[in-house]
């Protein structure tokens, strides 16, 4: 069957999610990679939004991740507060999802200016809760196309913290998350290696390695073990088009 | 002992030039009916706090009414930009104070607790921290480590938009709570925005939805239909094609312009904007009941 | 994922001897049944931690289930002392770590927060603070003033008694809150006892009731009138005639033993204790409805 | 009329409230007072109580501050944290009730301990919510009988601060509230001078000055402006035995 490259993208970040997850939830694709989880492999997982909303059940696709219809029929609701400390901080969330303007190669994000901070070429959004998710989530995931000027060898700013210069820098940190575990772009998949570097593991069929490289802004490494991901199943590709992103707005 | 008056007297005696102002709620509940009453009156030189500045502070930008910004996500939710606000802070026209989620909303919770400060664990990722001298390093005192410290937020005003509240300001919300009560304990006035205007009795029997007591409250409006194009859970759906639209909207000067003159300065309050926004629009953002389960507390 | 077992089955699997037993509730919501089942499991050297250690820890300590206590008022509220707790106290065979009630529930925000410490402004009363070595100071790094820092809590086990809960955990509390919460999340297990279990649904028509999501939880047990003499809001009175009557019992070691045997030892368990109590107990506590508001959550 | 000294004390600190006060209550006395105030000249009194309730309209007399009927009818209900956060170390809290085993002269109270703290004499039961109430709430009263063993020259633990060892030690410690106001006693009413020191400034009809003095464990100082209080009232005392303790628990 014919994908996008979002579908291939979403199909693959929700083959990362386990069954009972603890999921904090982003709007975009992590949306609808979470939700595709849970109708298929991991009917037990439980998405949380930093609106404050836990164990959401969305009758449709929310616009924002303060959409009411992320309230109606959730399991529960408290303030941000309480989502960012006893959810967030008190080690309560398995799975985080980031996305950012820049990521290089130890994982590390930029989300919040291109330039000098004092003043900036591009101001971006900034952090919003990813500072956080990016410390604290027990695994984090990215997903974002395969760019050269999305992945450059370092960040302009760090707004979240992947493994800094290298998996020691993180851990002598000690900050409580297991830190970026993988990276889904629309050509394969990276991963850290031991030394918190993001190297290629996988690659979509029919992509070549030379691609993936040419698209990285460092000398990207490839695993010893690459491997080649799943095509995306009928199934899941139906359950996101008629079900989850029936008018398109992100798997187009 | 009523603090019931107009959003226009409200913001009135109550906003001043120069103030720093929360309106607040998480993409829930968000007081644009205030927002525009604020440009109405022409308030300048303002400090905008929100974790999400949204639209409503990047029509008040637009309008000339601030002069910093305190906030921690500079988006339009699951659109894209602020264009407004970006285009402000990458002329260096706009004083930014920036902050994580976690850091703007620990801000107001030591606020509304009456603490200098609140401690938060360490997240590796520094250059925030290096640009921002409000954010320190506090010491532990039973291990030693250093974890961050962000200061206590005390807005001048907090707008509070809330479902339902009696005419002394004892408020209750639900749905997304986002920092409506640590907004409504931190800042030294508020200004209470309700859907509805109901009887003490309706409060009174459901005490623990009550975010909000009256006593902290300085005036009571009532405003329908005040959050749009954000939303009041249960009363009105968010317009998510309005969220759309600015985005196009705000792409030109000229166009934001026309719509503050059409949209603000051209109608008299909330009540003859919704009614210009039209039958379809009403229509659209029509919500059907889904209601709790009943609770008792006993009759004691 | 049913986590639905009986309460004997709960305390025997999650609580182990020299365990740090939160069990939850400020006056309201008291967990009874549980203490009592956990004397009949013959529990020792347990630290029982509680803002209040209230009827249930003096008979816990009578039990000789105890070696520690962690407090903030030990009192029998609005009758006077708990006779027990006193005499071990200053006896010394009952080791103490005391704090205020606002140091007590500030150790376990922190505990639930996941910081090590919290701080609070000083009270300018010291003595507390020079007897107990947890109780420290804190620079606070915008001011240079020192606050006063409690260290986190972190019980093994919490128990709370909620009105109704799903089969997975998710509970919904109305009434006074106490420290339920924060205890729930401070707690490295938590054991629920509900008055009902629910539908999911139930839970789910009122987000904003939740207070403890199903996933930080071990055990559900479905245990009705567990607070007695406590009570549930809603369901049953307090049954006040029992606090005042304690008083009497705590008078003499004799008694209490006594006691212990008649209404622990010699129930199987909180059902047939219930039972026990008799008809005019029962009537005595019953409580007429009076109901909440309805809430619309709207159906998006 | 005739009255008991409960009535006597309970109709004294009803009248030291003002209309609108925001109060912290306790039980016994204190609720007495604070219910008879807001049926008298201060209807829109706000009763708080520790256990989270604002607001409360108790349809009968509670027992323990923590009883159900103060939570049927009330504005609101919180948790011990925000009431101890949002509405007393926040400042929204005019007036507190204290009570303890022993005030001294500058009005510090123990409610901890008779003896040493390590091996007491008598164990009390420990602050509660009195170490902060007595050092935020912006008035403070206590009320209690006027007996020697009560009021010593200096209390053997100092569970909440009255003004320390005078007024500038408690305006160097920097707490927000203003201290102690008064304490009403069964015979007359003490307040403190511009030092904190208690003072003597009103007696009840019928007491001698001499009274209070053997009363009282320091050198109690007379106002030169002493004061004779007010007989309760016919209405005082009607709403006292017939609407508010009926059964004559507290003002026996």
């Amino acid at each position: 069957m014919e994908h996008t490259a979002s579908e291939l993208m979403t199909v693959n970040a929700a083959r990362l999610l386990r069954d009972g997850d603890v999921v904090f939830v982003g709007v975009g694709l992590p949306n609808l990679a979470c939700n595709l989880a849970r109708r298929t492999h991991a009917p037990n997982l439980v998405m949380i939004y930093e609106a404050g909303v836990i164990g959401a059940r969305p009758a449709r696709l929310p616009l924002s991740i303060g959409d009411p219809t992320l309230v109606s029929g959730a399991l529960s609701v408290c303030s941000m507060y309480d989502i960012f400390t006893l959810y967030l901080q008190r080690g309560n969330v398995d799975v985080g999802f980031l996305g950012g303007a820049q990521i290089d190669k130890f994982g590390n994000i930029n989300a919040t200016v291109i330039g000098p901070y004092d003043h900036p070429k591009v101001r971006l959004p900034g952090s919003g809760g990813s500072q956080e998710i990016a410390a604290w989530a027990n695994r984090c995931y990215i997903i974002t196309p395969h760019q050269k000027r999305r992945f450059p060898e370092k960040v302009d700013f760090r707004t979240s913290a992947g493994f800094l210069s290298g998996k020691t820098e993180r851990q002598v940190a000690g900050v409580r998350g297991g830190g970026p575990q993988a990276v889904v772009t629309d050509l394969g998949i990276l991963e850290p290696d031991e030394n918190g570097e993001l190297i290629l593991t996988a690659l979509h069929p029919g992509v070549a390695v030379e691609q993936a490289v040419a698209n990285t802004g460092w000398a990207l490494r490839v695993s010893d073990q690459l491997k080649i991901t799943e095509l995306p199943g009928e199934e899941e590709l139906r359950i996101l088009r008629e079900e989850l992103d029936p008018t398109g707005i992100y798997i187009k | 002992m009523t603090k019931l008056c107009s959003l226009a007297e409200a913001v009135s005696q109550h906003v001043h030039d120069g103030d720093c102002v929360y309106a607040a709620g998480f993409t829930h509940l968000i007081p644009f009916a205030a927002g525009h009453e604020m440009i109405r009156q022409g308030r300048k030189n303002l400090t905008l706090a929100r974790a999400t500045p949204d639209l409503i502070y990047d029509q008040m930008v637009a309008a000339g009414c601030a002069r910093k910004i305190i906030f921690s996500y500079m988006g339009n939710p699951g659109v894209g930009s602020l264009r407004i606000l970006r285009t402000e802070v990458e002329a260096g026209r706009l004083e930014v104070d920036e902050y994580s989620h976690f850091g703007m909303i620990t801000r107001l919770q030591a606020g509304a607790s009456g603490l200098p400060f609140l401690p938060m664990n360490p997240t590796a990722a520094v250059d925030l921290e290096q640009s921002n001298p409000n954010i320190r390093r506090v010491i532990d005192p039973y291990s030693g480590r250093e974890l961050i410290a962000v200061p206590a937020l005390h807005p001048d005003v907090a707008i509070i938009h809330v479902q339902r509240a009696d005419v002394n300001g004892n408020a209750q919300i639900w749905g997304i709570l986002g920092e409506q009560k640590e907004v409504a304990f931190a800042a030294r006035k508020v200004i209470l925005t309700a859907e509805e205007i109901v009887e003490e009795d309706v409060i009174r029997s459901d005490p623990n939805r009550t975010m909000i007591p009256g006593f902290i409250v300085s005036a009571v409006c009532h405003v329908p239909y005040c959050a749009h194009p954000s939303y009041t859970q249960g009363y009105y759906d968010r317009d998510n094609a309005f969220y759309l639209e600015w985005d196009k909207i705000s792409e030109s000067p000229d166009a934001v312009q026309a719509w503050l003159q059409e949209w603000v300065y051209g109608v008299r309050d909330s009540l003859e904007y919704w009614d210009k926004l039209g039958a379809e629009v009403h229509n659209r953002l029509k919500v059907n009941p889904r209601l709790a389960s009943p609770v008792n507390y006993g009759d004691y």
